[in-house]
């Protein structure tokens, strides 16, 4: 047994340390991106499997009577929004690689504004459906769906302001190229745009679904 | 798209991001004390806006409840309380683009520890004392519990009450469990242990704690409320029938589950991206490996749940149908969506557990670990397989009842990788140097009760025996045989070894071995019978029973009281190896290996004075001249690049 | 402060917390019976028979849940109304029972409960009768069933302007049922309830009252 | 293992051997026949044989364990000295051991579960609840089932048909609807002996599992499910039934005591049953699988009832009374 203490020495850092960190940080974004993927898709398979379940068994005959459907142009409307602001996301990001910041502020910024726009349509579509929420299955699992979806359009356009923002500052504070810098920073939020890029194709592919789930089928 | 085109290959050196800047708290900065102030003014703006907008709906009319008005009460109560400790500063600030990399200096000093900290070992001591203040609320309400069943025909409780009881303490305890060693162990050891200075996502995994104690304060609310009847499994649609206590538990599910998805994925994260240079992946240790696949659980099978409570709570404060067969949803929706997170989080209980033995078998048997591979592949296995086993939960209920040999199949397999622990644990043993400390004693005592545990469980899977001990007290005592004999007795053997780390003070062993022998020998004695009780007919949850199986439950509960003391013999410890004769620990006092022995103790904020470079696994005992687990003086600029 | 001061401090904060627990727990979920027991085996002389005399009401009026049904019964020393549903019985004596069923009623979920079963000389408003129809009249407004005894008795539901919170009084219409059984020579805690789903605005109707002690059911209390 | 050392292995082994064989000698003589739930009916004599079997692979698996603990914490306690031990990759990993301990635990899992497969498609279902379309019946159940539907099942003592029974659960009872009787529903559960039965559980309310425990009967009831569990009693005797699944304040009283009695006695009370409760079975609905009551109970309030408007900010939502 060791009697004495290690001395803890002074914080300091080699520069092979903070180049270290720096790749494990951005490592991190690009796991927890794709993580942040996994766990959302299980948590709207939850949803998809509710109304798969209850459109098979069907008790009491009351999964869709009389084929009841959400107003369809609120679901169009607000599918139409998403696929925008991952198109939006996918030309921004490769423009950005282009170097084209600008473009990608414009393009960021119209995504906020849709997400918005989308959000705004998702609430209030609620006021607007013909049934009300227990009147069955389908009604329930709407519900739901437009519960998750009015929290993944508010968490998406979190995102993507968050990154505008970033960038914005940025530039405020280390000059106008600063975000296609070879900088730690810069470096930090190149990852964090292509996370956020990545997330909303997935969310795109999971609004095609529930589209055609909730207001085609 | 790709990533790499984001990894520059030239080196830039920045400043450390962690400035010496010392901040230090006043009295209304952000602590437990404005949480709990902005907690209560949330909780009192929710129930007004509740009430304000369902009040006179006519299912609050006629009941006199109003579940929105607790719904929303909850809900801002925890937005206050997160507002309140700081967790929210960062999100809102980012509105305004603040980077994701700079980061807050902690508040120093004492006060650290009632604050919004960032440092993983902060956050874990907070941990610590937060799953003791959970799992003495449940072990409270197990005496409750056994106290009731003294007698079967004169009630000491209610049975409206006994049903509070029992709910609340299954969903505690579980609440509890899942977070037990992740919490505080995996929090404050993991970055020791491969080597990093800090988490990938110190916010995340601070989010984590207090959005746990956040959920605490939430199940405890339901008492209150009155209560909720389903037990912890909140079946529906019973869940849907119950009084306003059942929004704490769906809400406090939710909350808890936020927090279990957070520590998760910010340990995952970071044990898959900062490990220490040359800590390969035959190097991770095994409670690593254990915590990684817990991780992956948590992250992946909490969002179902998540999902679940949020239909359950559509179902109570929107009138939705989810779980109501007569509208269109189904009472199986429930079963198997619980389940589907439920299975794996039986083994989020596990595999910890198995991890904290198999990292402390090596230490006092002075020989290296066993089939270390094999070990963490099983871990893994355990973790995949875990995904397929859900139905067994419902072999009964009339789901998929052609599917039964199937799961029973799958159930059966996962004994496999499960068997793998012990596979680990006997190879170790062999010819080795024992020595008996009390984290030893503890991780023997896990192999003792876990192949009880186990090995009902097999009995369990079986669906013709299943059919007689499915629902009864045998399966009760099959679980609390593997989470309370195996989780609480590893979770034990993990602070007895690892405490002296973390505060630099031993515990008194002479008090632990009381603990110890107390522990053991009631857990069993107050278990196993209950094996008995259930083969003999007695159903789980039932405030009155057989009255020739009064004998049995008496000795269950006498040996359940003593238990309960072994727990405050516990406390008494800590109290009495922190002040009233505190003796501090040695740097190694166990003799280990392990990475997280070399660093300083007290550990400094920084962890490591340099990265470590790993050279090896840790566990070269009774290896003469075997090579140094790390080099502790870091990258050297001639080997610059990081493996 | 030092170290040990500082470690002391959690501690001691961990204590008050636990402590704070131990409190709330014991404080909301208290031992005993709620409302308390209503005892009948003093005022009778052994081997004397028993009366016992409850109402049935729509909303009981006070109390924390003023919009919930609940039985009532009539203390036998007081003749107050007692919100209780614990009643203490001599074994093996025959208790006369009158019902005064002041609310309204409904077709039964399950028609089963429409039978008398286990009393004998069983009176609805005088007239004896063994089977209610609970689709005809007003329906059935509760029964009063112990499982474990095989005692079922459909109180048959109030037509009209029913009385709106409790205690009632005769004067609000009423239906008058009474009936006699006797209590089992073993002591124990007979549970009792009712079996028309009646826990307003909840699911099944089984919620809110029908799923509380002291509402909607209860225990014989037998007592040798 | 190399010469001279003690093998350890074979003193265990050896040791090992000698304890299984007594303990499963001892348990398959002594408690076997003893373990629950008895040998009431077909389903629990097989359950209990199974119990049995598993009990007698489980016993050798778990007493090797202990051996082996029992012996190493004894024999190589560092306080009795002995050898150092030995590191190094040797002692880290030994292929032979890894690959027989895997081999064995995936041949006695494969097995076990092979084992419970086959009892249960033998035992037809084993007393489980099997859901609304069983795969596995005795002969004669689906005819059975489909004429009760029908009204037109029939049983009498000596005939070898299979007798429905139905079990509706409701909060916090069972009743039981004979319906090769009319129909009559009764708080009584008896049986005839010798008689394959098959339980159809449906509940009228939350989920409630019938446990029909020295019968080796458990179904889930479930609103609006009909699951069908099945067995064939033996001789006479006494059973309880409880409810096994949470169900609410009264879950711990949901018991109640049935019989198997001899054919005749059991036809002798059917028919009696059937005269006496004639009145009240007229007014019963017409015998099904499951029954469809209101969600609202009998005090509504909680679902609206009909079609409702959307949502308009003048109105109250959920406004409209049900008719109760």
């Amino acid at each position: 047994m060791t009697d004495t203490y290690n001395k803890p020495g002074v914080m300091s850092t080699t520069p092979e340390e903070v180049e270290f960190e720096l790749r494990a940080h951005i490592g991190s974004i690009w796991t927890g991106g794709r993580l942040f993927i996994g766990m959302y898709t299980f948590m709207v398979a939850s949803l998809a499997f509710a109304y798969f379940y209850l459109r098979s068994s069907n008790y009491s005959m009351e999964w869709r009577p009389n084929h009841v459907t959400a107003p369809t142009q609120y679901g169009w409307a607000i599918y139409a929004c998403v696929a925008v602001m991952s198109l939006l996301a996918i030309f921004g990001q490769s423009r950005l690689r282009k170097g084209q910041v600008a473009d990608w502020l414009v393009a960021g910024w119209t995504a906020v504004g849709i997400g918005l726009l989308a959000l705004f349509l998702q609430l209030w579509e609620f006021v607007a459906l013909p049934f009300y929420p227990g009147s069955s299955g389908y009604a329930s699992t709407f519900i739901g769906f437009g519960v998750m979806n009015a929290v993944t359009l508010f968490a998406t356009t979190y995102w993507v302001e968050t990154t505008v923002a970033r960038a914005h500052a940025l530039k405020r504070e280390f000059g106008a190229d600063a975000i296609l810098a070879k900088t730690s920073e810069a470096r930090s939020f190149r990852a964090n745009v292509a996370a956020m890029t990545y997330f909303q194709g997935f969310a795109f592919l999971v609004g095609t679904l529930f589209l055609l789930m909730f207001y085609v089928l | 798209m790709t990533i790499s085109a984001e990894r520059p290959t030239d080196v830039v050196a920045t400043p450390p991001s962690t400035s010496g800047a010392v901040r230090r708290g006043g009295w209304f900065s952000q602590h437990l004390g404005t949480a709990l102030i902005a907690a209560i003014l949330g909780y009192l703006f929710g129930h007004w806006l509740g009430n304000h907008i369902a009040g006179n709906y006519t299912p609050v009319v006629n009941s006199g409840v109003n579940d929105l008005a607790n719904f929303f009460g909850l809900l801002f109560g925890v937005v206050g309380w997160l507002l309140g400790i700081g967790a929210l500063n960062y999100p809102l600030a980012k509105i305004a683009g603040r980077s994701g990399t700079e980061k807050t200096p902690d508040v120093e000093g004492f006060s650290k520890y009632f604050r919004y900290s960032t440092d993983h070992k902060t956050v874990g001591l907070q941990y610590v004392i937060g799953v003791c203040l959970f799992l003495f609320t449940g072990g409270l309400l197990a005496m409750a519990i056994r106290t009731e069943l003294l007698n079967p025909t004169t009630h000491i409780f209610a049975p409206s009450t006994y049903i509070e009881i029992v709910s609340e303490h299954g969903t505690i305890m579980m609440m509890m469990a899942t977070s037990i060693v992740v919490g505080p162990l995996g929090n404050y050891l993991i970055p020791l242990m491969i080597g990093s200075r800090r988490m990938a996502f110190p916010r995340i995994e601070a989010f984590s704690f207090w959005i746990f104690t956040a959920g605490y304060m939430v199940i405890f609310s339901a008492l209150p409320y009155g209560g909720f009847p389903t037990g912890w499994t909140g079946y529906a649609p019973l869940q849907n029938q119950a009084g306003p206590g059942m929004i704490s538990y769906l809400f406090g599910f939710a909350v808890i589950g936020l927090g279990m998805m957070a520590a998760g994925f910010n340990i995952a994260v970071t044990i898959i991206n900062y490990r220490a240079p040359g800590m390969t992946w035959g190097r991770v240790p095994i409670f690593v490996w254990s915590i990684l696949a817990t991780a992956a659980l948590l992250t992946l099978a909490t969002p179902v749940l998540f999902s679940a409570g949020l239909f359950g709570i559509l179902d109570r404060v929107d009138q939705t149908a989810f779980y109501v067969a007569e509208h269109g949803g189904s009472s199986y929706l429930w079963e198997n969506l619980f389940w589907f997170f439920g299975h794996p989080e039986v083994y989020i209980m596990a595999l910890p557990a198995f991890g904290i033995v198999a990292e402390i078998l090596p230490v006092f048997c002075r020989k290296p670990l066993f089939a270390q591979k094999v070990g963490a592949a099983g871990m893994i296995g355990v973790a995949l397989l875990s995904f397929f086993v859900w139905q067994h939960h419902i072999f009964q209920s009339g789901i998929n009842p052609d599917m039964r040999p199937l799961f029973m199949l799958t159930t059966e397999l996962i004994s496999i990788p499960t068997g793998f622990i012990f596979l680990v644990g006997m190879g170790t043993l062999y010819k080795a140097k024992i020595r008996y400390e009390l984290p030893m004693l503890f991780s023997l005592a896990l192999f003792f009760n876990f192949l009880i545990g186990g090995l009902t469980g097999v009995f369990l899977s079986d669906v013709p025996v299943n059919v007689t001990v499915h629902g009864g007290f045998f399966v009760l005592s099959h679980f609390h045989y593997t989470i309370m004999g195996g989780l609480l007795f590893a979770f034990m053997a993990g602070l007895y070894y690892w405490l002296p780390k973390m505060t630099g003070l031993m515990l008194n062993k002479k008090i632990g071995l009381w603990q110890f022998w107390l522990m053991f020998v009631f857990f069993n004695l107050t278990f196993f019978p209950m094996f008995i009780i259930g083969l003999l007919g007695q159903p789980r949850r039932v405030y009155t029973y057989a009255k020739n199986l009064q004998g049995l439950n008496d000795f269950s509960s006498i040996s359940a009281f003593i238990l309960g003391i072994s727990f405050l013999i516990f406390a008494w410890n800590l109290a009495y190896s922190w002040f009233i004769k505190p003796e501090k620990a040695p740097a190694n006092p166990w003799d280990s290996l392990g990475l997280e022995w070399q660093t300083a103790t007290p550990v400094p904020v920084h962890n490591f004075d340099r990265i470590p470079v790993i050279m090896t696994d840790p566990y070269h005992y009774g290896e003469p001249g075997a090579t140094a687990l790390a080099d502790l003086s870091g990258v050297s600029s001639s080997t610059g690049n990081p493996a | 402060m030092t170290m040990r001061g500082r470690v002391a401090s959690v501690l001691g904060l961990f204590v008050v917390a636990v402590a704070l627990v131990v409190w709330a727990v014991s404080t909301l979920l208290t031992p005993g019976t709620p409302g308390g027991v209503t005892d009948f085996t003093k005022t009778q002389a052994m081997g004397q028979s028993v009366d016992i005399t409850v109402q049935t009401d729509g909303a009981i009026g006070y109390g924390p849940h003023p919009s919930w049904v609940s039985y009532l019964v009539k203390n036998p020393t007081t003749g107050q109304w007692v919100h209780d549903t614990t009643w203490q019985l001599p074994a093996n004596t025959t208790i006369h029972m009158t019902v005064l069923q002041y609310d309204s009623g409904s077709p039964l979920r399950n028609q089963e409960w429409g039978q008398v079963q286990g009393v004998s000389n069983a009176q609805l408003n005088g007239k004896s009768y063994s089977l209610f129809n609970s689709y005809t009249g007003s329906g059935v407004g509760h029964t009063f069933t112990v499982p474990e005894l095989g005692i079922s008795v459909p109180l048959v539901g109030t037509s009209g302007n029913i009385c709106a919170s409790g205690p009632c009084h005769l004067g609000s219409p009423h239906n008058t049922i009474t009936f006699t059984f006797k209590t089992p020579k073993q002591a124990g805690e007979y549970h009792w309830q009712c079996f028309v789903p009646c826990g307003l605005s909840s699911l099944y109707g089984n919620g809110y009252g029908m799923s509380t002690q002291n509402y909607m059911g209860g225990f014989l209390d037998v007592v040798a | 293992m190399k010469n001279g050392e003690v093998n350890h292995l074979r003193r265990m082994g050896s040791a090992w051997a000698v304890i299984a064989v007594v303990a499963d000698l001892v348990y398959w003589f002594a408690v076997g026949p003893h373990v629950p739930p008895g040998r009431l009916t077909e389903a629990a004599k097989n359950n209990q044989m199974d119990f049995n079997i598993l009990m007698l692979v489980a016993l050798p698996v778990l007493l090797g364990v202990w051996v082996y603990l029992a012996y190493s914490l004894r024999v190589w306690s560092a306080k009795r000295g002995g050898p150092e031990p030995v590191g190094g990759p040797a002692a880290a990993s030994n292929r032979r051991t890894q690959v027989l301990w895997i081999s064995i635990t995936s041949v006695a899992v494969l097995a076990a579960a092979a084992f419970g497969t086959v009892a249960l498609i033998v035992d037809h279902g084993s007393g489980g609840g099997e859901g609304p379309n069983p795969v596995w019946m005795p002969t004669g159940a689906a005819k059975a089932e489909t004429a009760a539907l029908a009204g037109k099942a029939t049983w009498a003592p000596g005939t070898n048909a299979v007798l429905p029974v139905q079990v509706i659960a409701q909060q916090w009872k069972f009743t039981y609807r004979y319906p090769t009787f009319g129909g009559f529903e009764s708080p009584d559960l008896i049986l005839p002996a010798n008689t394959s039965v098959a339980f159809n559980v449906t509940s009228l309310d939350v989920i409630h599992s019938f446990w029909a425990y020295q019968l080796s009967i458990k179904a889930d009831a479930n609103q609006g499910v009909n699951n069908v569990a099945f067995t064939e009693t033996k001789g006479p005797g006494q059973f309880v039934v409880r409810c096994s699944e949470l169900c609410g304040i009264w879950h711990g009283s949901m018991y109640n005591y049935g019989k198997v009695v001899s054919q005749g006695a059991f036809m002798q009370w059917a028919q009696q049953t059937e005269m006496a409760n004639a009145a009240n079975t007229k007014l019963l609905p017409p015998f099904a699988y499951t029954y469809a009551p209101d969600a609202n109970g009998a005090a509504g309030g909680l679902y609206p009832d009909g079609t409702v408007t959307p949502y308009n900010s003048s109105l109250t939502y959920g406004a409209k009374q049900p008719a109760s």
